[in-house]
């Protein structure tokens, strides 16, 4: 089974060079940690900033200048600074080619349901709504079962969904699954020790396994 | 060059009105108006909407305004961090209206730009499509949505001149700019305030006409919601 | 009769501080000679530009800063740049007060024409089609009739509209006319030496002439 | 950052092809992309469609274009100073698309942002209504207008750094900005080219992403229709 960090470092080579980011909150932003220092990727946040940096010393600390998730951040050399109407004309407009982000359920034809649970105080769904609407290649990072031990990648989406037929591929702390054109989980990847039956268990959608499930290998 | 000074917030918001529909620049605490928000607080006000991507937190921005009880409906994309906000839109006091950050922003735009609805795929086959016309083009699916204007929109910028032009600064740009393009009146505050020319004309980010008052804030205290620093 | 500069004199008294206002090719762009010192105004061009300053001297012509006319100008203190797409969004948007363009006909219910005449070559509409869609209030500086006689104050336009009940006022050599929301021009004044019959002779539309109508008064 | 340099005008054309779409920055010849549009000249190129808010004159920008046939379609707000224009059109070789000027600039926009349709009041009642749905919003009747894209979109700035990031000057900015955003593969041409880090971010005004290819212009003729001057 992969910690939060796995997933982050299993998605990061998923990266392509010259690729431009969206990481949505929480494994998704620990991905940029392990993106190879050979790539040159620039990593949007959808408030309006093309080129995150790392986040600040002490010392430069800009209240004017932060991410997504509101933490304080800097900026790469060569970044650019715009509304949250251009930036949203920039994702819609398909310019991102990367969209990582978290999820509740996933279904078996790529719904991804990541903002309302019925009955709790519903937050909002921020940006995540254009962002699964828009993007051309969305990866999500998702623990393979809620804290009950249901499965997250369901035949239908149980919660109110945010996006329709969008996700392509889902890294958890199990498995790499690609989501098939025609409906359906592939196996892609084990997580070292765990079974392909393990995974089958815990998969309510329905689960395609072609051949040999490889183990997943970490540099 | 006309001159859109006022004093100070408490003559720039002196017209603000009940059941009047407000927006708010700002994502998180990020580039909020802070000088009109604490101007508007002294004000006996009720029935307010508030357009605003975000809701403050409880002790700071538009939460202010929630604890006053000044706000009868949210139109927002976000609102998580405000615990008196939870209680008030569980108990039914507080309406809100949740839209995708992207729909909120281009609707604002819209309501500045003339255009009455235009279509985005933010939303489809979820609820926020519910009652909405949807259409397809060039096999794609997408919703229609209207344009959102106000009665009076708040902006911060970091700097201004007295024609109204503004220039904003890292992300606390954000809503700011389209915002200030949709308000029937719409005032800015900024840190530092010029005279008409000082600003070069080609890195005005928002023209003046869009800005009927301006002034500059007496005081930015411009709160961290997530400080996050490396070692 | 009033010349070009004349009318444009006479339009000039139209314009109330601080608006901003959009001024077409020919008379209008005279207009900004005649605004009084003590009106502070800004002039729009819609390539971009809020704040049009008097054409440079020799030494500072820019190639980069041209009019909608394709002439170069200087730009006011207190100025601003901008796409074609964000200044037709002001413009759109209703945040130009006032609109002062040519026009070939105009008729009594406030159509405007002037981008097209039929068998002639077509040059396009350019940015009027907007302008006179989305304006506040338009004024329309010109002549009377045409060259062969023909009034240009009609029932209907004859000639391909640019746009649809938009026309609020007009200024003509002969005369200065509101357009009625009911429809039919309502005659305001007179240019020096014409006389009412004159004009009801040269308005093949619907005009109301209310009591006395004055002649025009110039400073 | 990524390095979107390369060495000319010549390899930034290089797969231009025929039957393509192309847009072109510009109005008037204010803000053209010069030395693209000489590159072009310079390949066995026909059947395109050229979107453009004008169509240059007989002896420069895309007049030039128009002298050795390559245009098969003009896509404009106004074509009016190019006599060879005038008389293929008259003689069927060209065809024309004209286009309120606001609605060509926000179609384009529209293209960039992912919005595949709007609704704007420009045109109605007249004949640029033709086939097009009209609908009431607020008590005032408005068109549907569809996005705009490109293959390529030519685009020309004063400053532009490695990354693609570029800075506009005077109102040479007009049609680029959107053009950049609605092309597939967007090529800029720049005044003056930096590494990237060197423009302030505050400042950039069509982000890198947006282009594709950037190179430092050899030589800009500036050509000046009006030359107006004050005595």
């Amino acid at each position: 089974m992969l910690d939060k960090n796995q997933i982050a470092k299993r998605i990061a080579k998923e990266v392509k060079n010259g690729q431009f980011i969206n990481l949505g909150i929480g494994i998704p932003t620990l991905v940029a940690n392990y993106i190879p220092e050979n790539l040159e990727v620039v990593l949007q946040s959808e408030n309006g900033l093309l080129g995150i940096g790392p986040f600040p010393t002490e010392e430069n600390v800009d209240p004017d200048l932060i991410n997504a998730g509101k933490q304080t951040i800097t900026m790469v050399q060569g970044s650019s600074l715009f509304s949250s109407a251009d930036s949203f004309a920039m994702i819609r407009g398909g310019h991102i080619h990367l969209t990582i982000l978290g999820a509740m359920e996933v279904s078996e034809n790529g719904d991804i349901a990541n903002w309302k649970i019925p009955g709790k105080m519903v937050k909002g769904m921020g940006g995540a709504m254009d962002l699964v609407a828009s993007a051309e290649n969305i990866i999500v990072a998702m623990q393979h079962c809620s804290k009950d031990g249901q499965s997250k990648l369901l035949k239908e989406c149980s919660l109110p969904i945010t996006g329709m037929r969008c996700v392509k591929k889902i890294v958890t702390d199990l498995a790499v699954l690609d989501v098939l054109p025609e409906g359906g989980f592939r196996l892609l990847e084990r997580a070292p020790g765990v079974s392909v039956d393990e995974i089958k268990a815990k998969t309510e959608g329905k689960l395609v396994i072609d051949g040999e499930i490889p183990e997943m290998v970490f540099d | 060059m006309i001159n859109k000074t006022v004093k100070d917030a408490t003559e720039a918001v002196k017209d603000v009105f009940s059941n009047s529909v407000l927006m708010f620049g700002g994502f998180g605490l990020c580039g909020i108006p802070e000088n009109c928000l604490r101007a508007l607080l002294l004000k006996d006000l009720t029935g307010l909407t508030c357009i605003s991507n975000n809701a403050g937190v409880d002790d700071f921005g538009i939460g202010l305004m929630l604890q006053k009880h000044m706000v009868k409906k949210m139109i927002s994309s976000y609102v998580g961090e405000n615990a008196e906000f939870e209680r008030q839109l569980l108990s039914g006091e507080l309406e809100v209206e949740l839209i995708p950050q992207g729909t909120l922003a281009e609707r604002v735009r819209a309501g500045g730009a003339g255009i009455p609805a235009f279509f985005t795929p933010a939303g489809v086959g979820t609820e926020v499509a519910d009652g909405k016309e949807i259409r397809e083009f060039d096999g794609k699916l997408y919703l229609l949505e209207r344009w959102l204007k106000a009665d009076f929109s708040f902006v911060k910028a970091w700097k201004g001149d007295t024609a109204g032009n503004l220039i904003f600064k890292g992300t606390a740009r954000n809503f700011n700019p389209m915002m200030a393009t949709a308000g029937r009146i719409t005032i800015a505050e900024v840190e530092e305030l010029v005279p008409a020319g000082e600003l070069d004309p080609n890195q005005i980010h928002t023209p003046g006409i869009y800005v009927h008052r301006i002034f500059q804030g007496e005081k930015y205290e411009k709160r961290i919601e997530q400080r996050t620093v490396s070692k």
